[in-house]
């Protein structure tokens, strides 16, 4: 028999597989096309205090392997969330991930007091490179990641995920200080910031100028990024950027990742997140693999 | 436990044909019944283009037509980039397919109804014009004209122009509509940004119901991502950013803020 | 009639096309493909005081549209360049900057002191992520870069380039301590440091492990890094990373590059340099351009 | 002021054909005038997969044989991965290549030759039997086997192995090699590392020269980029990095240092 389950940070997910917060909306609109209950955990869309309309359109570009998104956190709020799209998503049997992002320490505790016990853990995105104030701001300094998710921490009752931006010098440096101030996982990476201009118009395409770039391409800096973490530290890591297949999921767990998540691939392949549990099932009866722990982190170097 | 039904798909359909129109511009049919069974006039699919990782994203193209009996999907293309150049490569074999997706055009029972197509935006239309009992068309071109003959069936009366004047009337084709306005009670249209501007601002001057059917760039096309924001204006006069993809592409013109 | 002509920090090219360091050896090769003469500039394979053997292979793997290689420096040593490699190059009437990398700031003065004005400018390679020492160290930080950089240009004399690493939290910060310390010019981005394993042998695809990613997929990463670091500095920029066409090295010089190098896709397309002038021409031919001025940084935000 | 020759080129080449020869090792034939004209034996050539981005890199393959009067090359190559996968769906139209590169196999005048390839290793090696006027093929397989009859042609005698028994003898053409080393001045190899080390041992252990063809990743195949590297030994016993696709990919035997 071939057990899939693994706990990150204090949460047992039933499988390794979560999708990505943004690219997954509150879980409806993919509920129409598998069954939530087979995924290992949800992560919600960025969730701000305050309802936000985020930023014009266009709000993506195409690049090679990869796009830019431009969101910009647009979001009902979490009041909203917590009324109208959290009943929906606990009909399911998968954990639910709040991922939250306010512009001052504060907003972030206010949101971990309100979210409280109703969801299964609260992702921290410190690394939002689509909003003026916060956002990237917090993810880049080891001191304010240390003190943002020691503030938080304080205010969570339930497993605390930091989410790593890989726009920074020394990915390491920050995981550790996240560490240090009582995360109980981390997930990375998020989106490197890109931009894109349209040569025709000499405008770039995204209103926001900037985006964040995700996808296939990002995959080989993810891949690092996360190698280098789980190396470092001691708690869970959650694996994501540019999965596109059971392979590449495979790859994140030999780098050292305990989950992985789905992001941008949900848009090119609805099932995805389907299509590479089975295939991981396959790969792990193939390689006689009782548990994740036969190949997580068994890279040989 | 499953409350709601798993019922859409991504499905792989079989392509009957492929074939250019006019210059640059191509019609295909694919098999697939569920989408034929389904669709409604001013849906859309949602196509993998399949050349791997660049472009990664699925592209949106309006149903143009279906044949419930013989379970086909008629979409009508422009070629403007790397997307829809090799969906046009692509003549035989299978194409993956989300669909149909969005909401399509509201129709309004025993209304005098005009459709407004401009460009490509006359594919949508076709369809919901056959379904209207009363309505006429206005199509307007640059210079290459397409499926006049079609609309010349499902219609009383079909308006054209070409801005070159290569066939039908030469100029724009709200000219038309404006002359003519106070005929209809409702107005559908789809077409370029600036007019469909024209068409609303008509209709509105007219005090005739309007509905456009938006564009935007898009991502997941179901509603997930957020991409697709298009600006809405509600009853009390706030405006929100809502997804083109879930909640439009039509949208009743009234609630319509465009920016610039 | 058009003129391509551009100065970069003092070195005045006919057009603004080079070759990016260590994708084009010392121009032998593919100068049996065209007429080196033809090209803005050759910017050498990366020099060092001493001969280096590089690392092990596989040095290379691909990702999704990139590469990512470790090749790590193999070089013959700057003697062996000035003696046998310089004198091929000066056959041709195309400018030719030697990228040079140090373990310390002495051996980077050294190699500035034996290039004396045998060529034309010095790219500082402070940011080469295939190497244990110095390398990207040194460029990942501003007080060392601008120690690093204030300490060669004593030494150099022509014009000082400095090569950027994209592996940074702010590269502005990094632009501006290189400028500060007397840089002619930058360029950027070399390589963003990626990972990627082969999951069948659970071993890294490169036998060092990490390399450098670069092709199209890194190009809005380097876009987006031209374009902070053009607006933030007043001395001329290159700009580099994925640049595949005509298109690319336009879409860069509207971002504020003024000029660009071409680099991995020199092995999927040995003519691409060449077809990129001949486009960059009818673009500002069709445009009405007379110079790259007309153009560059042009973006309209 | 040009003082080099500028005249090698990537070729656009005609596909003339490319099919299956055996389960999953295909021949692919293209025109190229140019190549047939200069190609020597062990010289390959440098593919572009013609899907974009990913592949973004070309494929080293050998050169198989030339036909110099119809000006065609043909290759001969086994699916391993996304390229070579990519490559055997163009069965028409056109493919981009880079060639002769390299260094092909030493032709010693009046020597007793061997010619020894493992698998997809033989596909060097039959044009270098062609021109050699003493030569004997070694050809090792593990099930299906190819091209045997076009080395009898061309060969005084082919010993043939196959690891399941299935033609020839059942084993490892290595054994049969050892046999009969003392009849050789030269031996030519092609092959799986681990069968190119033991034929350059049992080379050595018989002081009969030996020459390999290496293959390592490849970026620009031409010398230019450093990716390709093997460890060369010197007369002086120091070794150095050199190029496999621009210093190789024939080396002589006693010169190549494998690792591990
Ligand atoms: C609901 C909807 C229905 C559509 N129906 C049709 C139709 O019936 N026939 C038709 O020819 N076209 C239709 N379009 C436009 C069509 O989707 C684009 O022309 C197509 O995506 C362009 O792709 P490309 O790769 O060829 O162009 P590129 O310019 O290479 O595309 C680059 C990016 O821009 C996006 N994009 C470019 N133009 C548009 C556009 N006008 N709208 C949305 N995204 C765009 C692409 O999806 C892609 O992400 C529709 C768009 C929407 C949103
Ligand atoms: C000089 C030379 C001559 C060759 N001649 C032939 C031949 O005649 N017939 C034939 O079938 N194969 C030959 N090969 C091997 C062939 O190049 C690889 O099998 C092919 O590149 C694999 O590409 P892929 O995309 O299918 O595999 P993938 O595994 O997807 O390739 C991944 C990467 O690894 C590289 N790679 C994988 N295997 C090899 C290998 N064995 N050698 C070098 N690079 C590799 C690829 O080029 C690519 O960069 C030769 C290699 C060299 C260096
Ligand atoms: C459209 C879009 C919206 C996103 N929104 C968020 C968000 O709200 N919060 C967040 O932490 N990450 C967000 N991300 C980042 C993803 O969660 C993920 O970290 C990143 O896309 C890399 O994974 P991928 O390459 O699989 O997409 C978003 C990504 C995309 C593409
Ligand atoms: C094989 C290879 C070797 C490289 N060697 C060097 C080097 O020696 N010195 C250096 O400054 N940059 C080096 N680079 C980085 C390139 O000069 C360039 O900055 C980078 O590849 C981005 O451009 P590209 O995407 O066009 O390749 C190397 C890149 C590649 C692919
Ligand atoms: S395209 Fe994803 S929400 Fe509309
Ligand atoms: S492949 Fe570039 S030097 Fe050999």
């Amino acid at each position: 028999m071939i057990n899939m389950e693994v706990d990150i940070g204090g949460l047992k997910l039933k499988n390794p597989i979560m999708t990505a917060s943004g690219t997954y909306g509150f879980g409806r609109e993919y509920s129409e096309y598998y069954d939530l209950s087979k995924l290992g955990a949800v992560v919600v869309k960025g969730l701000t205090l305050k309802p936000r309309e985020g930023n014009k359109a266009p709000r993506i570009a195409e690049t090679p392997a990869g796009i830019l998104n431009s969101v910009g956190l647009q979001n009902p709020g979490i009041e909203v969330f917590l009324q109208q799209e959290l009943p929906f998503l606990r009909k399911y049997n998968t954990a639910v991930i709040a991922n939250i992002a306010g512009n001052t320490v504060e907003e972030y505790c206010q949101m971990a007091d309100k979210l409280g016990t109703s969801i299964d853990a609260i992702e921290l995105n410190i690394s939002c490179p689509n909003v003026k104030e916060g956002g990237v701001a917090f993810g880049t300094k080891c001191d304010s990641v240390y003190g943002i998710t020691k503030a938080v921490k304080q205010h969570c009752k339930v497993p605390l995920i930091v989410k790593l931006s890989p726009n920074v010098t020394d990915i390491t440096e920050i995981a550790l200080a996240a560490e240090e101030a009582g995360a109980d996982c981390l997930s990375l990476i998020n989106t490197l910031l890109g931009m894109s201009i349209d040569i025709n118009t000499r405008r770039p395409i995204l209103a926001n100028v900037v985006g964040g770039l995700s996808g296939p391409a990002v995959k080989p800096v993810a891949v690092r990024m996360v190698y280098q973490v789980a190396k470092a530290v001691n708690i869970p890591v959650i694996g994501m950027g540019g999965i596109s297949s059971w392979q590449d999921a495979i790859e994140f767990m030999l780098a050292g990742a305990d989950a992985v998540a789905i992001g941008t691939y949900n848009f090119v392949n609805p099932n995805a997140p389907i299509e590479i549990i089975e295939g991981m099932v396959q790969y792990m009866e193939n390689n006689g693999c009782k548990s994740l722990s036969d190949f997580k982190g068994k890279i040989e170097i | 436990m499953r409350l709601v039904g798993v019922d859409m798909k991504n499905e792989i359909c079989e392509i009957i044909h492929n074939k250019e129109l006019t210059l640059g511009v191509f019609e295909m049919i694919f098999r697939s019944e569920n989408i034929a069974a389904l669709a409604m006039p001013g849906q859309f699919v949602h196509l993998r283009v399949n050349t791997g990782l660049y472009p990664l994203l699925r592209r949106p193209i309006s149903i143009h037509s279906v044949d419930k009996t013989k379970g086909t999907v008629a979409i009508i293309y422009h070629i403007v980039g790397k997307g829809t150049e090799e969906i046009s490569k692509q003549v035989t074999g299978v194409i993956d397919v989300m669909g149909p997706l969005g909401n399509g055009f509201p129709k309004l029972a025993g209304k005098k109804c005009a459709v407004v197509g401009g460009g490509i935006g006359v594919a949508p239309l076709l369809e919901l014009s056959k379904s209207l009992s009363h309505c006429d068309a206005y199509l307007g071109f640059r210079n290459c004209t397409y499926k006049v003959e079609a609309f010349e069936n499902s219609c009383n009366k079909v308006y054209l122009t070409t801005e070159d004047g290569s066939a039908g009337h030469k100029g724009y084709i709200t000219d038309q509509l404006k002359k003519n306005i106070t005929e209809y009670d409702v107005v559908y249209t789809c077409g370029p940004k600036i007019m469909m501007k024209k068409v609303m601002e008509i209709c509105q001057l007219n005090n005739v119901e309007c509905y456009v059917s938006l564009e935007e760039r898009m991502a997941c096309g179901i509603g997930a991502c957020l991409v697709c924001a298009c600006k809405i204006q509600e009853e009390n006069g706030e405006w929100h950013h809502k997804k083109v993809c879930k909640d439009g592409p039509v949208f009743n013109a009234k609630e319509v803020l465009f920016d610039d």
